[in-house]
């Protein structure tokens, strides 16, 4: 199949440059993302250079299990995501489905265990706000920390539904046969924000989860 | 040119009409006017706010308006005028329409985005508008923490969430803008045949992808602070007030660059076209653009010389600052030497061009007391500082954005605007500017800080001054607002190239077709090939412009 | 500091009116001399010439190093008191200014100060960022909710001078204002013991330190539950954690407000948190108790 | 910009078994008190090798033009300009105290 097959939009000249517009696009946008997530990394970094015991302390109030199986749960979903591009670049339609939907599964595999966290938290009074209680001195840093943990992990979370979303258009799409060897630009663009989502978490599991374990 | 056949040609103005049309447009140049529309409107509402402001401070007592009131007068003059005028005015306006257009591309790379890039911002504007219909917001466009997250009981969280949400549109504007320049340029259309305004929306556009994600994480935490009581930012539990300072700044310090580089860019192909010379020192001129917008991310401290921030890290804030004025340096003499041996006209433009270098000049130097360090402590926060950045947002980029529109005016309408009135516009709001913000600069060094509702009465004189200024630089905004009108209609017919100006976006007719050239072109000199061949493209035939 | 200040702005002032009128002279020059004479004139191209490019980089960038350097030694001097300062401590709130003086005199919007003397605040804000500027002396710097920052500067003339708020603060913002009052030594002791009589702000400090209970763990000598405090102010801390703080201001306020969050080594992290129990008023008054501890040790090591 | 390089599922397979198995190591290494910050270095330094692999193998960076490594390295520039910079207003704030002699 000859790249003049395949429809492009008006303003490229042809596929192969608009592939290229598209796929540099993405990257631009996963720069800004490194930003976005950048300012609550900064402001993460402040505060346990500052308050080191208070985190450390109030770190060891997650459930380091549920982490660990939830960082593995996303590395699968990536791993997955890796192999549904593979299948597309290959133009396996039936693979592509399935890789897709087994994405998707993963991916609200990792939502639902975090969301029985944030259950847990909320019945421990660790949701910041009126409602916070902590017990011991390091309270009000505590605080800081579990704002940090929900900011982070709910931009984090949210990022996750929007890719929960995109697959689930892929899969239709893909489900159409829309997809082949030649033209699946989308499929690849989406497993590059699947990925990027799989990398902030590699980062935020040892910064909330693993911050003070070896002191206890 | 003009015959009757000319004028049934279709462009894309006449390809279609009626309201659906414009509002579903994926055609860049019609996405530029539908921004025309939002910065005009934001630009006159921030303008009220700015006249009340000074009819307030004509007088030493708050006797006009009461002190919550003029707090959110001139929060919310920041607010419009900064995010939803000056960032998005050049870059989403003449950069939309001409980016394409001069580097010989039929549209962006992404036209459906860069609609919704226009959706977000107007969203964004009426959460900012409601916000201030129901009843304002205090903080000060730099909404400083603890004061915006626990103590403003005014509309903090919906004027911050619609900035956050503007801050969206400005990063696919970049995004767009970044990726049509990487791939899309004309066959021969090299990184150093680009116009300088290309490369000035480039450098923008960096800024708009790194740093307005930076903003929009923070605006979003202080929103969630006052909504549902994260406590990041709050000295209660120990929160460090300075946090939100540095991410604050680490935006808007390089925010004044996304608003003076496209102005920068402007006025490079204003210079070069009304002086019929080559710039001098291209590669200087493009490279500095870059490293302004490199440099101008690493400089952001300067603003919290007096903050509680360490001794040892103001330091090396201010040497940093020090080496983002060479840049400007470079450009203002580049400029200025671009002018010898031209042959220079006076047409409204050049009025804005050379208006601005002399603008930025000053506003450039003052910059320099700010980032000194041992005079910053005194003048920081006071009216040394308002005036020294009016020059730059206003004196230069409001500027620059005037004479673009000038000189663009018959490419985007096909029409000219009237050259005496335009002229007189240009001379009036050159006068009342300086006569509303140079007062000011005397007034800082007095020691009248900012933001003050009532002022000791010593300085009751050049606050008059100022006001005086500020009603003859309103007559000069409203005027080309009203011929600019006017000229859609009756205007002179303009033709391709009314000011025989280089540059591919000169060599498509006025209004350019929607394909922006009917047969696309390859480029075969430099930019700014004044005193060279007639074309600085070919143009093979044969090759239909929409393939 | 005023006049020095002013000799860099002035310093700065001529450059920046040099390079004006320099790029006013030549637009002006350039505009009459090339205008366009004719409609289809073609002036010759001219590229660049890398030479002025070096010299118009390289003459600001060396201008700038010097304003740099010159700026930076004032900045550095403003904020470093010298040690005979006269420390007064303020406390700023939306919208006044709490001025204490270590003799007991308290005061508002107003700050009575000698001249000829330098004179150090230390600073905090109850609420939201406030900054105290007085343009007389060239000085401002924020006043911070939850950390002390200082200013320091000295009055050679006696006269009233104008203090501003000059960090936006909400609503008040422009009545947060003042004046410094600059006497004569003499008429400032006198003003000094003026007024009601009042306890010193270390003997209200000690009050304090007995009425909280701080006492009873913190001993003269090291026999209590808690370090001994005297002599501290200045001195290099030990912590649990492996690293040392020198005990300035913000140490022992924190320590009070936070105690955990540095624990000196060798003692158990068993203090109570004090906040909401202590103003910053009474806070800095048990510094200044604290720091008259010092001085006692210092005149005894001396007999 | 970027080739179509396949990548074998034998080369994916291995790169999600390391990260399995570095998942395990940096939740195992948390429990181990290895003293001062070196806790803090392990950890950061295992995720910054995950994140290499997922980058340069999932995200097939590894196959693609210099135009992507410059976005890459882009985004991780400007966060460390955004996190140095502060850092170093915030580690050295108490150089001077507010006590003096």
């Amino acid at each position: 199949m000859s790249d003049s097959s395949i429809v492009h939009a008006h303003q490229f000249d042809d596929a192969e440059q608009q592939h290229e517009a598209s796929w540099l696009g993405m990257w631009v946008f996963l720069a800004t993302e490194v930003m976005f997530f950048g300012g609550m990394f900064l402001g993460y970094t402040i505060y346990r250079s500052t308050y080191p015991e208070a985190f450390a302390d109030a770190s060891n109030h997650l459930d380091i299990w549920l982490g660990t199986i939830n960082t593995a749960v996303l590395i699968g979903s990536s791993f997955t995501m890796a192999l549904a591009v593979r299948s597309a670049q290959l133009g396996a339609r039936k693979p592509l489905v399935r890789f897709l939907i087994l994405t998707l599964v993963l991916g609200a595999l990792f939502l639902g265990i975090k969301f029985t966290e944030y259950y847990a938290k909320i019945e421990e009074h660790l949701v910041p706000g009126s409602n916070f209680s902590y017990a011991g001195p390091l309270g009000r840093a505590a605080q800081i920390f579990f704002s940090f943990y929900f900011a982070m992990t709910g931009m984090h979370a949210l990022h996750m539904i929007i890719g929960l979303a995109l697959l689930t258009a892929l899969i239709v799409k893909a489900g159409r046969g829309r997809f082949s060897s030649v033209y699946n630009t989308p499929v690849e663009l989406v497993g590059l924000y699947w990925h990027f989502v799989d990398i902030v978490w590699i980062f935020l599991f040892p910064l909330l989860y693993l911050v003070g374990r070896h002191l206890q | 040119m003009n015959g009757p056949v000319e004028e049934r040609r279709q462009h894309y103005l006449n390809v279609n009409y009626g309201l659906k049309s414009w509002l579903l447009t994926i055609d860049h140049k019609r996405i530029a006017w539908l921004y025309l529309l939002g910065v005009t409107f934001f630009f006159f509402v921030g303008g009220l706010f700015a006249t009340l402001i000074r009819l307030e401070l004509l007088t030493p007592q708050g006797d006009l308006v009461q002190a919550e009131t003029y707090n959110k007068l001139f929060t919310m003059h920041g607010v419009t005028m900064i995010f939803f005028f000056l960032i998005p005015s050049i870059p989403a306006v003449l950069g939309n329409f001409l980016i394409p257009l001069m580097i010989g591309a039929r549209d962006l790379a992404f036209p459906r985005l860069n609609l919704a890039s226009w959706y977000i911002y107007i969203l964004g504007g009426l959460f900012t508008l409601a916000a201030a219909a129901a009843g304002g917001v205090d903080t000060g466009w730099t909404f400083y923490t603890p004061y915006s997250s626990i103590y403003s009981n005014t509309h903090v969280a919906l004027t911050v969430i619609g900035i956050f949400i503007t801050g969206f549109s400005s990063i696919l504007t970049g995004l767009n803008f970044i990726v049509t320049i990487h791939t899309m340029r004309a066959p021969g259309m090299t990184w150093f045949r680009l116009p300088l305004f290309v490369w000035a929306h480039y450098a923008t556009s960096i800024i708009f992808i790194l740093g307005t994600p930076v903003i929009a994480i923070t605006l979003a935490l202080v929103a969630l602070e006052r909504l549902f009581g994260l406590g990041i930012f709050n000295p209660e539990l120990g929160g460090d007030p300075l946090l939100f300072q540095h991410l604050f700044w680490f935006y808007s310090h390089p925010a004044v660059y996304i608003m003076i580089l496209p102005g920068m860019g402007v006025i490079s192909e204003l210079i070069t076209c009304f002086a019929r010379k080559r710039v001098f020192g291209y590669d200087f001129i493009a490279f500095s653009s870059l490293a302004i917008a490199v440099l101008g991310f690493l400089v952001w401290g300067h603003h919290m010389f007096v903050s509680g921030q360490s001794v040892y890290a103001s330091m090396i804030f201010s040497l940093l600052s020090m080496l983002v004025a060479i840049p400007s340096a470079v450009k203002v003499f580049n400029w200025t030497a671009t002018l010898y041996k031209g042959s220079i006209s006076f047409d409204a433009p050049m009025l804005y061009a050379l208006g601005f270098i002399g603008l930025f000049t000053i506003g450039g130097l003052t910059g320099l007391f700010l980032a000194t360090l041992g005079v910053d402590i005194h003048v920081h926060d006071t009216y040394f500082v308002i005036a020294h950045f009016h020059y730059i947002m206003v004196g230069s980029a409001v500027m620059a954005y005037l004479g673009g529109i000038h000189f663009w005016w018959p490419k985007m309408t096909g029409r000219k605007y009237p050259e005496p009135l335009a002229r007189l516009a240009a001379v009036i709001i050159f006068l009342g500017f300086n006569l509303t913000f140079f007062p000011q600069f005397v007034l800082g060094y007095l020691g009248m800080p900012r933001r003050y509702h009532v002022y000791p009465p010593e300085f009751q004189v050049l606050n008059v001054m100022s006001t005086a200024g500020s009603s003859i630089l309103a007559v000069g905004y409203v005027l080309p607002l009203a011929y600019l009108i006017w000229s859609l209609r009756y205007g002179v017919v303009a033709g391709m190239n009314p000011w025989k100006a280089k540059g591919l976006e000169w060599e498509t007719t006025s209004p350019p077709p929607t394909d922006n050239f009917e047969v696309m072109p390859t480029v075969v000199h430099e930019a700014y090939a004044y005193g060279a061949a007639e074309s600085q493209a070919v143009y093979p035939a044969g090759k239909p412009a929409n393939v | 500091m005023a006049p020095r200040v002013d000799q860099l702005y002035f310093f700065l002032l001529g450059v920046s009116v040099f390079f004006a009128t320099l790029i006013l002279i030549l637009i002006i020059a350039f505009a009459v001399k090339y205008r366009r004479r004719s409609d289809d004139e073609q002036p010759r191209p001219i590229s660049g010439n890398l030479g002025l490019e070096i010299l118009w980089t390289v003459v600001p960038l060396s201008l700038t190093l010097v304003m740099f350097v010159w700026g930076a030694r004032l900045f550095f001097i403003t904020f470093y008191p010298p040690t005979d300062a006269l420390e007064i401590n303020v406390v700023a709130k939306q919208w006044m200014w709490k001025v204490q003086h270590a003799e007991g005199r308290s005061e508002i919007d107003e700050l009575h100060i000698p001249t000829g003397r330098p004179i150090k605040l230390i600073m905090t804000s109850q609420d939201v960022i406030h900054d105290f500027f007085v343009p007389a002396f060239r000085v401002k710097n924020d006043v911070l909710p939850g950390r002390y920052t200082t200013l320091w500067f000295e009055a050679t003339k006696p006269g009233a001078y104008r203090l501003f708020c000059s960090q936006y603060c909400g609503t008040q913002h422009s009545g947060m204002i003042g004046h410094i009052i600059a006497l004569e030594p003499a008429e400032f002791q006198a003003w000094l013991s003026g007024g009601a009589t009042v306890v010193s702000m270390a003997t209200a400090g000690e009050n304090l330190f007995q009425k909280l209970g701080c006492v009873s763990c913190h001993a003269q000598n090291d026999t209590g539950r808690g370090p001994s405090l005297a002599g501290l102010l200045g001195k290099t801390v030990h912590l649990q954690s492996g690293a040392s703080v020198t005990a300035d201001e913000d140490y022992i306020r924190e320590s009070i407000l936070n105690p955990q969050a540095k624990i000196v080594a060798g003692y158990p992290p068993i203090m109570p948190i004090f906040k909401g129990l202590i103003s910053e008023d009474g806070i800095m008054q048990i510094i200044a108790y604290l720091k008259s501890l010092k001085r006692e040790e210092g005149a005894q090591v001396k007999k | 910009m970027k080739s179509d390089h396949v990548v074998s599922i034998k080369l994916y397979s291995a790169i999600f078994g390391a990260l399995l198995v570095m998942t395990l190591a940096t939740a195992g290494a948390a429990f181990i008190d290895l003293g001062g910050n070196l806790n803090t270095v392990v950890a950061m330094l295992i995720a910054a090798c995950k994140a290499l692999l997922v980058i340069l193998f999932f995200m097939h960076v590894r196959y693609s033009s210099r135009l992507t490594w410059v976005f890459v390295g882009a985004g991780f520039f400007w966060l460390m300009i955004l996190l140095s910079l502060t850092l170093a207003d915030v580690l050295s704030r108490r150089w001077l105290p507010t006590v003096v002699g």
